[in-house]
């Protein structure tokens, strides 16, 4: 079998430090997007643990697995979870969550988990879809925009490329700036179009950095088409696994000339989603309780 | 209590064709827009019915109409093309559109009927000109449709036509009046396979049925929440997987801006002076598709008072893919209603929907106007 | 007389040397990013078989997207070039002398072809923008589903289901893709499904040419039985996928060069 | 191999059409510095009619308008996806969103800020014509509109009701031109806009029948660039003249058998507008010694015709040749409305039939071997039909190629996709390049 290079790794972490059976409500946000599953576990609103892996052919599975894996070696019970919010594609066919919330909704409250409550503009580039989501002090949407049909795929357009080129995924981003001069970008966003253009670009004799240049460019172009629609104000953030490519990252807020907020190195920008849902759970709990 | 609509609405070639039987040298004539006026076929003793899509993909249309035009125009033409409307007697489109206008010149071209007619509906309805120009179409298609049934059209008769068309419109606004309750007695689902099946059967039945239901009605208990009280907007919609997903995430549609919806029920001719004239001044009159809302924007003021009237707090926008026209009109409808307090979801439509990546949006959408407890 | 035809696709590379209308030699390889080096590599391995020189051979043609790279200078240097779809045609006539339209599917590109008993072009279509990538976007859904691709077709034909599909983009198909999963759907519909939506695209180009028995298919996705019946359920005829699929652009290609 | 050779030329008037072009943006730019007025409108527009408010009054229609934007692709874009970032739909009319987005940027592509029209004058025939002005004017902040509903064809079932409903609406134009202005309306200079535009629009036809030689004595990339003036004023003396110079030097070419395409051996013809930012699509065609004689586009926008005793095609006799003399208002904006009806790009809209007829009428007499259909994604109103009119060219026994883009949305068109299908379809029509 030929190396994928577009794997991604997956991972778990416990970053909890005090005792969770102190807390006195215990979530889980569970993320079960087109491409990858991630489960946030809050005690008292707190990120306790996560895991991040790839979504399987199956979402009970792929919530079940990565809900497990988060909890390995914590000592939490399935059974200790009090509330179980799931989100993302996958949202609808989780049988022992309690409740399925967006993942717009759940971006939106977790990037104001992990950035604070100055955030207003959130953009979660994700598998299937990417999402331009205003938000209020609290964290609530107050409009939103999906991609159309022709941004559609952004994670998975990056995967198809970094497989084309032999480039590991996460080397992507990095490997797109060392071009000297900036080409243009690639006409199309469309997976279908812009590989056969990559195809014809490296034929005439483009080296695999100047492809991804161009590549993220015109990704990044074609979100900030839909920013612009929205209207971007601050602060800016971003979400989602194509948050952590810093090739489209840079050249959006180089072409929006606005900066995102730095990457919160507590936290996983791809995780934001399983973290809103588990702050989601925590208010259901609160709500429930009184 | 809307089941026999549904059936209607689901079964449309089985009940033309018993209509046929019950109605011996009877004709059905295929209507591609709803600006062709029912009370002339209705007076000529002909069953207008309504030609829709099927929400199927499809490969026939290829050959005919190039795919930048809108879906639901080569759906149509799809149905002709695979036989499903064989027991045609005629066909007929009034002027509004380019893209079904070309369903309708495939349609003539492929699949003749015995009896085709363009009707030069006018676009600027707004000019004082039109009236006069209508009536004058007007009175050259009841000539033809004389001609081809061999029935003459009186006065008379047209009044009478008149009168029932304008019944089953009365009835149908009262059953909608009913929507604007605090739990609305019935679904938006209902409520669009009331209005799309009084569009491809008789009158006389659609009415009598009409009727029995406004008894029941509102007296009726709903076993679900009404949720989210939404109006919906856009070109002709027939999609009932759509609104079925809407309606089971926590919302209930309770009007609506559509040709297979309000725009074509929702004004009564009213009989006074020359009859013909009369009719065309209805059709004139009646909310206005977008190819015909110029130049004067006189949709946003109406769609505005159906959504207070309604109570609607927010506006899902539909538009079939490529149509020009709505797509004219859809950032100043947005606009418009955010001005005034109404949020909107725009989303694009094709033959067959994307359910899930619809239904997050759908649910996302409702989740903004909502959930303040969660926060 | 000797000649021989070189097909330049997007991924293999195919060569066909033929001596009086007989194939006397043929090799396949893959493009790879330099192909006319790989080219070079192909076209020896197919002398090697046919037991000839470089310096026999009367006569080449190119064909293929990257066709304009073997004329350009090189040690095979073509006397002339022709597109896929007189090559296509001529070649799919040589192996099957009834065939009138000939469809040929590739990973990004899909073209309909009608012709007359010689093998010349009549008509053809190729497809539009938005309705590319059949290829891929079976490799991709095989990918969503973890089935192998080889699997992919086979499981497709396990179902019985029809399930509609948004027909014409396939990056958006996708999504619907992904919401089937997430709604438990078995994988063996899902398959059913996507290859329908592909046939069905194939089915409307084809359309425009009219189709004309009989119908032979080559190209990649030919390969894939899945494919096959959903084109035969969605047109409704027999269609016979060529056993030389590969070399059949390369094959009208030498007996073009023959021509000339 | 090569085929015949014939000798080429350029043409002589070559420079004044460009001249006349450059005069034409530069005027409605200055219009106000010399007391005179703007206005906007689509190029199919009744000008004549408000021609009749002075000789200052100056234009600028959309369509040829948004061409221009075409040809600079960086500009081209950034208006593109400022009418997006607006909310308006990539699908719609390219030319639309590019004047939109000129407005949206305030730049105009002849230099400095986009000059706004004193008012808006269109005629609506496709879903797009009127409401381009709705949202042009509101991107204004309220440039007042008149449209005129022009859609009351075919012209071969044109009825008195029919032409009234033109003509009523063009009296209340002219009442609200006058009222929109405060300027007094003369009618004579109605009337002479009248006969320019007729004999404009005749002479243009009679340039494209005379591409009926072998070889043809003009291709379909230099008859953009002529037709052109027509789309920009074809009710102007200015144009009228020109056209009658253009006539006289095409005719001497014929005379003397000079050719646009020196190895002209295979002729098409192309349809609907094509993807103005790569007309090399033609030249390319040439190196196979094909040359495109023009269009039903080229030869059906501007120019008005008729079918001559001896059955074939050729210009509209106009007023003047019938020495008709025009007395009044009324009768001058019959004339007019019974003209522009029976212009044959306003047909089809109607039935692809008509357009298919016409195009076959011109494959015939005019000798092609092949036709180039554009599947337009950018312009709904021309490509109507245009898959029926394929099917019908084909019955017909024509071979047809047919390739998708965009006129004025680069982003839509594929060079190398459509140069790949060229060499398919001239390897189907029997030709090789000419080395």
């Amino acid at each position: 079998m030929a190396k994928e290079y577009w794997r991604w790794p997956e991972y778990r972490m416990t970053v909890g430090e005090k005792d969770w059976k102190s807390g006195k409500i215990i979530t889980a946000g569970i993320d079960v997007g087109s491409v990858s599953s991630k489960t946030a576990i809050m005690v008292d609103g707190e990120l306790y643990a996560f895991s991040l892996m790839r979504t399987g052919s199956n979402s009970p599975d792929s919530a079940q697995k990565t809900l497990n894996w988060a909890l390995e070696t914590t000592g939490i019970a399935q059974k200790d979870l009090h509330y179980i919010v799931g989100t993302g594609y996958g949202r609808i066919n989780i049988p022992f969550a309690n409740k399925a919330i967006t993942e717009i909704a759940c971006h939106a409250r977790g990037a104001n988990y992990v950035w604070g409550n100055t955030v207003r503009t959130v953009l979660d580039m994700g598998g299937q879809d990417c999402k331009a989501i205003k938000c209020d002090e609290k964290g609530k949407v107050t409009a939103f925009l999906m991609n159309d049909k022709c941004a559609a795929g952004t994670g998975r357009g990056m995967e198809v490329f970094s497989d084309l080129l032999a480039v590991p995924i996460e080397e992507v981003g990095e490997l797109s700036f060392k071009v000297e001069t900036e080409p243009q970008p690639v006409s199309s966003t469309c997976v279908v179009f812009a590989k056969s253009e990559a195809l014809g670009l490296l034929r005439q004799g483009w080296p695999k950095e100047k492809v991804l240049a161009a590549y993220c460019s015109a990704m990044a172009h074609r979100v900030v088409t839909l920013l612009e629609k929205v209207g971007v104000e601050k602060d800016f953030v971003v979400t989602g696994g194509i948050s952590k490519n810093v090739g489209v990252l840079k050249r959006v807020e180089k072409e929006l000339k606005t900066t995102a907020l730095p990457r919160n190195a507590k936290y996983d920008p791809q995780l934001a989603g399983a973290m809103g849902a588990a702050l989601f759970a925590k208010a259901l709990v609160e709500k429930e309780r009184k | 209590m809307f089941e026999q609509m549904q059936n209607w609405y689901d079964k449309r070639h089985a009940y033309a064709k018993e209509w046929k039987k019950n109605h011996p040298g009877g004709k059905v004539l295929g209507c591609f827009c709803t600006y062709v006026p029912e009370e002339l076929v209705y007076a000529a003793g002909v069953l207008p019915v309504r030609l829709l899509g099927s929400h199927e993909p499809q490969s026939v249309t290829e050959p005919h109409i190039f795919g930048m035009y809108c879906p639901f125009c080569r759906d149509v033409l799809a149905q002709g093309l695979q036989k499903r409307y064989d027991y045609l007697d005629g066909i007929t489109i009034s002027q509004s559109c380019l893209h079904i206008r070309q369903a309708y010149t495939s349609w003539q071209m492929h699949v003749p009927t015995g009896f085709s007619y363009y009707l030069p509906m006018p676009n600027c309805v707004q000019s004082p000109h039109a009236l006069s120009y209508l009536k004058g179409e007007f009175l050259a298609f009841k000539n033809a449709l004389e001609k081809w049934t061999g029935n003459e059209i009186t006065d008379e008769k047209l009044r009478q036509a008149t009168e029932l068309v304008n019944t089953n419109r009365r009835l149908m606004r009262q059953v909608y009046d009913l929507r604007k309750q605090d739990n609305p007695p019935m679904t938006g689902l209902e409520a669009m396979y009331m209005v799309v099946s009084s569009q491809m059967t008789d009158k006389n039945d659609h009415s009598k049925l009409l009727e029995k239901i406004l008894k029941e009605l509102p007296g009726r208990k709903m076993d679900r929440q009404t949720g989210a009280r939404l109006m919906i907007i856009g070109s002709e919609d027939d999609d009932t997987a759509f609104i079925k997903m809407v309606e089971s995430v926590g919302a209930t549609l309770v009007v609506d801006d559509h040709c297979t919806g309000t725009r074509q029920f929702w004004n009564e001719t009213e009989l006074k002076g020359d009859v013909l004239t009369s009719i065309a001044k209805r059709y004139i009159d009646r909310p206005a598709c977008p190819s015909k809302d110029w130049p004067e924007r006189r949709r946003l003021p109406h769609i505005l008072k159906l959504a207070k009237d309604f109570n609607a707090k927010g506006a899902i926008i539909i538009q079939q893919k490529f149509c020009d026209p709505h797509e004219l009109d859809i950032p100043a409808i947005i606009k418009d209603l955010k001005k005034n307090g109404i949020p909107s979801l725009f989303l694009e439509f094709d033959v067959t929907v994307p359910i899930g990546p619809f239904r997050t949006r759908v649910e996302a959408f409702l989740e903004m106007i909502g959930q303040d407890d969660l926060f | 007389m000797i000649t021989a035809g070189i097909d330049l696709g997007s991924k293999t590379i195919k060569v066909v040397v033929m001596k009086d209308g007989k194939i006397i030699g043929k090799a396949i390889g893959l493009s790879g990013f330099d192909q006319r080096e790989a080219a070079e590599g192909i076209f020896d391995q197919a002398l090697k078989m046919a037991k000839v020189s470089r310096a026999d051979i009367q006569s080449i043609m190119a064909t293929g997207t990257g066709r304009k790279e073997v004329l350009a200078k090189g040690p095979i240097s073509a006397t002339g070039e022709v597109t896929e779809v007189t090559a296509d045609a001529k070649g799919a006539v040589y192996f099957h002398p009834k065939a009138r339209t000939v469809i040929d599917v590739g990973a990004e590109e899909g073209r309909g072809i009608k012709c007359d008993a010689t093998g010349r072009v009549v008509d053809f279509a190729t497809n539009e923008k938005c309705a590319a990538g059949a290829g891929t976007f079976t490799e991709a859904m095989a990918r969503a589903l973890e089935v192998k691709l080889e699997e992919f077709g086979k499981l497709s034909q396990q179902s019985t289901k029809t399930i509609p599909m948004n027909a014409q983009c396939t990056v958006f198909a996708e999504s619907e893709v992904v919401t089937l999963v997430h709604a438990n759907t078995p994988k063996a519909d899902i398959a059913r499904s996507v290859h329908d939506a592909i046939a069905n695209r194939i089915t409307s180009m084809l359309r425009r040419v009219g189709i004309e028995e009989e119908v032979v298919l080559i190209g990649g996705v030919a390969k894939n039985p899945g494919f096959v019946d959903a084109l035969k359920r969605n047109l409704n005829m027999n269609i016979t996928p060529l056993e030389e699929m590969d070399i059949a652009g390369a094959t009208g290609a030498a007996i073009i060069a023959g021509e000339k | 191999m090569a085929g015949a050779k014939y000798p080429t030329e350029q043409l002589k008037c070559w420079n004044k059409a460009k001249e006349i072009r450059e005069n034409y943006y530069k005027n409605y730019a200055q219009a106000h510095d010399k007391g005179g007025l703007r206005w906007a409108g689509g190029a199919w527009s009744l000008g004549a009619i408000p021609a009749g408010l002075g000789d200052d009054v100056y234009p600028i229609t959309g369509e040829p308008y948004g061409a221009s934007i075409a040809f600079n692709k960086e500009f081209s874009i950034r208006c593109m996806e400022a009418a997006e970032s607006k909310g308006y739909a990539r699908d719609l009319c390219s030319y639309m969103r590019s004047y939109w987005g000129s407005i949206i940027l305030n730049e105009y592509a002849f230099g400095g800020p986009f000059p706004k029209p004193d008012f808006m004058w269109q005629d609506h025939i496709c879903c797009s014509h009127a409401k381009w002005y709705q949202v042009a004017s509101e991107l204004e902040g309220g440039v007042p509109v008149f449209c005129i509903d022009a859609a009351a064809g075919p012209y071969d079932e044109v009825t008195e009701n029919r032409i009234n409903y033109l003509v009523n609406q063009m009296h209340d134009g002219i009442a609200w031109l006058e009222k929109t202005t405060g300027r007094k309306y003369s009618d004579e200079k109605l009337i002479e806009a009248v006969h320019n535009e007729c004999d404009a629009t005749s002479t243009w036809a009679e340039i494209c029948a005379l591409n009926k030689a072998v070889p043809a004595p003009l291709e379909e990339k230099s008859m953009y660039a002529l037709y052109v003036l027509g789309t920009l004023m074809k009710h102007s003396k200015i144009v009228a003249d020109f056209y009658r110079e253009l006539l006289d030097e095409v005719k001497d070419r014929v005379k003397r058998g000079i050719a646009a395409v020196p190895n002209e051996r295979c002729r098409v013809m192309s349809d609907t507008q094509p993807p103005w930012g790569f007309l090399k699509i033609f030249r390319y065609m040439e190196r196979f010694g094909c040359v495109s004689i023009g269009s039903l586009y080229t030869f059906g926008l501007i120019g008005v015709w008729e079918v001559k005793p001896d059955g074939t095609w050729g210009p509209r006799t106009t007023p003047r040749q019938k020495g008709l003399k025009i007395e009044n208002r009324d009768q001058a904006l019959r004339i007019l409305a019974d003209w522009n009806l029976s212009k044959p790009e306003w047909q089809h809209f109607y039935s692809p039939k008509l357009k298919s007829e016409m195009m076959i009428r011109i494959a015939k007499e005019w000798k092609l071997d092949g036709i180039l259909l554009h599947y337009n994604r950018g312009c709904e109103g021309l490509s109507l039909g245009i898959a029926e009119n394929r099917l019908a060219l084909q019955k017909a026994g024509y071979p047809v190629m047919t390739f998708e883009g965009n006129m004025g949305d680069e982003r839509e068109f594929d060079e190398a996709r459509t140069t790949a299908r060229i060499d398919s379809f001239m390897e189907t029509l029997g030709l090789k390049k000419l080395e």
